[in-house]
């Protein structure tokens, strides 16, 4: 079946859907799920620039015979991307938690100390 | 106001990227792959492992894992440090 | 949300299960150079089982078993290793991977061109690497769900 | 010593990593030996740094290699080499950029000593700022796009972490999750852009892609992407209200780093421009953004600083409109390069010296008003008064950085914003009259900070007060040191420092990329 770019498209919808949350949405949490989403989307992104059609994986244990291999850097990018990911939002949502102890709110409109 | 000009952000974004999907290259034919067909020759020679992509990882752009490994380093710090008990004096 | 944890259908279940969890995890890491996987999914896969004790029993669970000083520790020895394994190669250039195809006896053979079986010993300083950074974000990633959980509710107590 | 040469650049990395990965672990042994540990270090990198500058400067415009993991580094192909691994790519920029950081990571690191003495948790805060350290050296110095990515997430999440590290302010915690939210989205901008160009090209090494770069429609997304992840990352407005929070949240010694880590954003900003897309755009059309995005800076940084009650934010606005500076001279030169006047390349010398004489003086003033704010026990300036009488030297130090900042002579700020006027004058004078303005609002708004906290009555902030212990001074005393030096001979370390660095992006695109495939 030929599917074309449809990867791409769905890679970029989920950064369009991310960068939504992000702009219009007013909770913290919410905010982080939007940039999880967006990560998800760059994720994506990246790691289907790897395939090749018909490519298998690219890893010589048990391989088939003489069949071209899909690329492997996007995947160690994509592996180091992920993991970068988990950092950022671990962080952010730490922020969010000690935000809510603060504040007792998580809305952005009632989160400004910091103005001018 | 500030909706109406966060909307025009998004909308030139998504036209962007958009505009991005419908040129880039096809799905599943990368061009230009030699970088990759590199290593998808000579993992197996140089540095001894079968699993390409951890060949990569490892060896190749070992400096990237690296940096990745401070990446999460930071983050516990960080979040230690967050977490952590302040003394009296600074409450 | 009380720190109580679950059911006692979760927690049976976890008690059967999560030693296996453990032990994936380590496979994982151990064949990082065979299969797929590697450091840091082995690791992933681990402190995913450190996430389900906590899920399963609660942060008071937990209390007693897991000491949050040794977990920092052993993070900073994986990390600090990963990078001394790197520095061993900087007679040629910093992360020069000088064991493998050495023949020396640790992971110092060479692998047969194309598809095979698989050769354990094999890759030089990446099993290594694949070690360390296991250690290291097993016990990283396990911390930071350990320190959110007990920082979180203690802020439901207060 | 030509090993060491050789292994400079990793060093400059791999050191502040050891000691970051280390600190949490050596500190249990006591305050003592951690701190002569991480003293050991950052003299260690600041000294590495210089060997790096000098070694490259020497070379009179051929960029230093550096390849990990050795062996061959590139496999022969039709037409040239590639590079397989992840290379160091030094020229007069990149050095010249590690100079600034080494300066910061020293001083910063000293008055961290004292600054941080009574404070909790000064493993972690050590830990976090080597590691911001190592990042900020990583992004200058490698010449790899998913190695900057890497590095550029790494500052990010140490930077975070430090805005912060004051858990007992709200205000804080506020700035900390601004910080990161913005730094993540610019993280991710980056890595966007960088997947466009691997999709095209199939490689990651900028001087790779910048010989294969097309200039196609994908090209320049990408370069919209990281143009705007990039300035985002420096603080530029309109994407700036993440900066004055960070700078006015974070620990004062961390202002500074954090200013510097802003810099290295606008050189990876700059190295984009002129090295990977250069002659493949339209420069003029960039210059021009670059020059719109500089006015706009400058502008809401002075106007916005005018209006600051807190010291520390005052500062911050300060430093955000300085950033508007540098984009100012290096986009003056980028408008005009395809013309290659003489004046293009003077602007960009004083864009790029403005970047070395901000970090000293924005430093000082970060270390002075954290001095201040320490001693007094508030950031409110209006509470504040008097304080001149008690702390003269801290005062006199401000005053110095302050004059410095605003451009007046015989100061190095005078210098470089000269070289920066006199350019854009030629190019329309128009830019001329707001960049001089600005300076002079910028003067009036700290000579009313420093009448509001050190001249007048003594208050009540300023009855016990007493200037700070030598190991807070001696870091402040070397940057006055820096900037009189630099104000004193401007035209020697133009020739010698600046010259080389803006000639690295004006004309060292060829340079760079033959350096690695070989022309």
């Amino acid at each position: 079946m030929n599917i074309g770019n449809l990867p791409f498209v769905v890679a970029a919808l989920l950064v369009l859907f991310g960068l939504y949350t992000f702009l219009f949405k007013r909770n913290l949490i919410k905010l982080v799920i939007g940039i999880t989403l967006i990560e998800t989307g760059v994720n994506l992104f990246l790691v289907t620039l790897g395939y090749r059609t018909n490519g298998i994986s690219p890893i010589y244990t048990f391989a088939p015979e003489a069949q071209k291999m899909v690329l492997p850097t996007p995947q160690a990018l994509t592996l180091t991307s992920i993991v970068i990911g988990l950092a950022t939002t671990a962080l952010l949502l730490s922020f969010a938690v000690f935000i809510h102890r603060h504040y007792g709110t998580l809305d952005v409109r009632k989160v400004k100390e910091l103005k001018g | 106001m500030r909706k109406a000009l966060l909307l025009v952000i998004f909308l030139f974004v998504s036209a962007f990227l958009l505009l991005g999907v419908a040129d880039m290259r096809s799905f599943g034919e990368p061009q230009i792959a030699d970088m990759d067909d590199y290593y998808v020759a000579h993992a197996q020679g140089e540095v001894a492992v079968n699993n390409v992509v951890t060949a990569v990882v490892f060896d190749y752009r070992g400096f990237d894992t690296l940096g990745e490994a401070t990446v999460l380093f930071a983050a516990v710090v960080g979040i230690l440090a967050l977490f952590r008990k302040p003394r009296k004096e600074e409450r | 949300m009380k720190n109580e944890g679950m059911t006692v259908i979760v927690r049976t279940v976890t008690r059967f299960v999560y030693g296996m969890i453990i032990l994936f995890g380590f496979y994982v890491i151990m064949h990082g150079h065979l299969t797929p996987g590697g450091g840091f999914q082995g690791g992933a896969v681990v402190a995913s089982a450190f996430a389900l004790l906590l899920v399963a029993f609660g942060s008071s669970g937990l209390k007693g078993h897991v000491n949050l000083h040794w977990l920092q520790s052993i993070e900073e020895v994986g990390a600090l290793s990963f990078l001394a394994l790197a520095f061993l190669g900087i007679g040629t250039a910093f992360f020069y991977n000088l064991l493998a195809n050495s023949g020396g006896f640790l992971f110092g053979a060479s692998v047969p061109a194309g598809p095979n079986a698989g050769v354990f010993a094999a890759g030089g300083l990446v099993p290594l690497m694949n070690w360390a950074v296991g250690l290291k974000v097993m016990t990283g990633i396990s911390a930071v769900v350990i320190i959110m959980l007990i920082g979180s509710s203690k802020e439901e107590t207060e | 010593m030509t090993a060491l040469t050789t292994h400079a650049p990793i060093l400059l990395i791999a050191l502040p990593l050891l000691g970051a990965f280390a600190t949490p672990l050596v500190g249990k042994l006591g305050r003592g030996v951690r701190n002569t540990l991480i003293g050991l270090i950052v003299l260690a990198v600041a000294g590495l740094a210089a060997l790096l500058a000098v070694d490259v400067f020497a070379a009179s415009g051929v960029p230093t290699i550096y390849e990990l993991g050795g062996g061959t580094f590139t496999f022969p192909l039709s037409g040239g080499q590639v590079p397989i691994r992840i290379l160091f790519e030094v020229d007069g920029m990149s050095a010249f950029m590690g100079l600034i950081a080494a300066l910061i990571a020293l001083t910063g690191a000293f008055f961290s000593f004292s600054y941080w003495k009574e404070r909790s948790g000064g493993n972690l805060y050590f830990s976090l700022f080597l590691m911001l350290t190592a990042g900020i050296f990583g992004m200058v110095l490698t010449g790899d796009m998913f190695n900057f990515f890497v590095f550029l997430e790494i500052t990010s999440i140490a930077a975070a972490s430090l805005v912060g590290f004051r858990i007992w302010r709200k205000q804080s915690q506020e700035a900390g999750f601004k910080v990161m939210a913005m730094y993540t989205l610019s993280g991710l901008f980056v890595l966007l852009a960088i997947g466009l160009l691997y999709g095209q090209y199939g490689h990651l090494n900028i001087a790779t892609l910048a010989n294969s770069i097309q200039g196609s429609l994908t090209d320049m997304i990408a370069l919209g992407l990281l143009l705007t992840g990039l300035a985002m990352k420096a603080g530029a407005v309109p994407m700036h209200m993440w900066a004055p929070d960070a700078y006015g949240e974070a620990p004062a010694p961390m202002s500074a780093v954090l200013v510097a880590n802003s810099q290295a954003s606008l050189y990876g900003l700059f190295r984009i421009l002129f090295t990977l897309f250069g002659v493949t755009i339209s420069t003029g059309t960039m210059g021009w953004i670059l020059i719109v995005l500089a006015l706009l800076t400058i502008f809401v940084g002075v106007t916005m600083a005018l209006i600051q009650s807190d010291l520390k934010r005052l500062v911050a606005f300060g430093a955000v409109s300085q950033i508007g500076y540098m984009l100012l001279g290096v986009g003056v030169g980028l408008a005009v390069m395809a013309a290659r006047p003489e004046y293009g390349l003077v602007a960009m010398q004083g864009g790029i010296f403005h970047m070395l004489n901000d970090a000293a003086c924005v430093g000082l003033l970060f270390f002075a008003s954290g001095a201040v704010i320490q001693a007094a026990g508030t950031r409110d300036l209006n509470q504040m008064g008097g304080l001149g009488h008690q702390m003269k030297w801290t005062s006199i130090f401000f005053a110095i950085g302050a004059v410095a900042l605003a451009g007046v002579p015989p100061f190095n700020g005078f210098a470089s914003k000269f070289l920066i006027y006199e350019a854009s004058f030629k190019l329309s004078p128009f830019l001329a009259v707001i960049a001089v303005l600005s300076s002079i609002m910028l003067l009036a708004v700290f000579v009313k900070a420093f009448q509001a906290a050190f001249l007048g009555p003594r208050s009540n902030a300023s009855a016990h007060v007493s200037d700070p212990s030598p190991g807070m001074m001696l870091p402040m005393v070397a940057l006055v040191l820096v900037i009189i030096v630099f104000g004193l001979f401007p035209g020697f370390f133009v020739d010698h420092i600046v010259t080389p660095a803006a000639k690295a992006l004006w004309d060292g695109r060829d340079a760079y990329i033959n350096a690695v495939l070989g022309g």
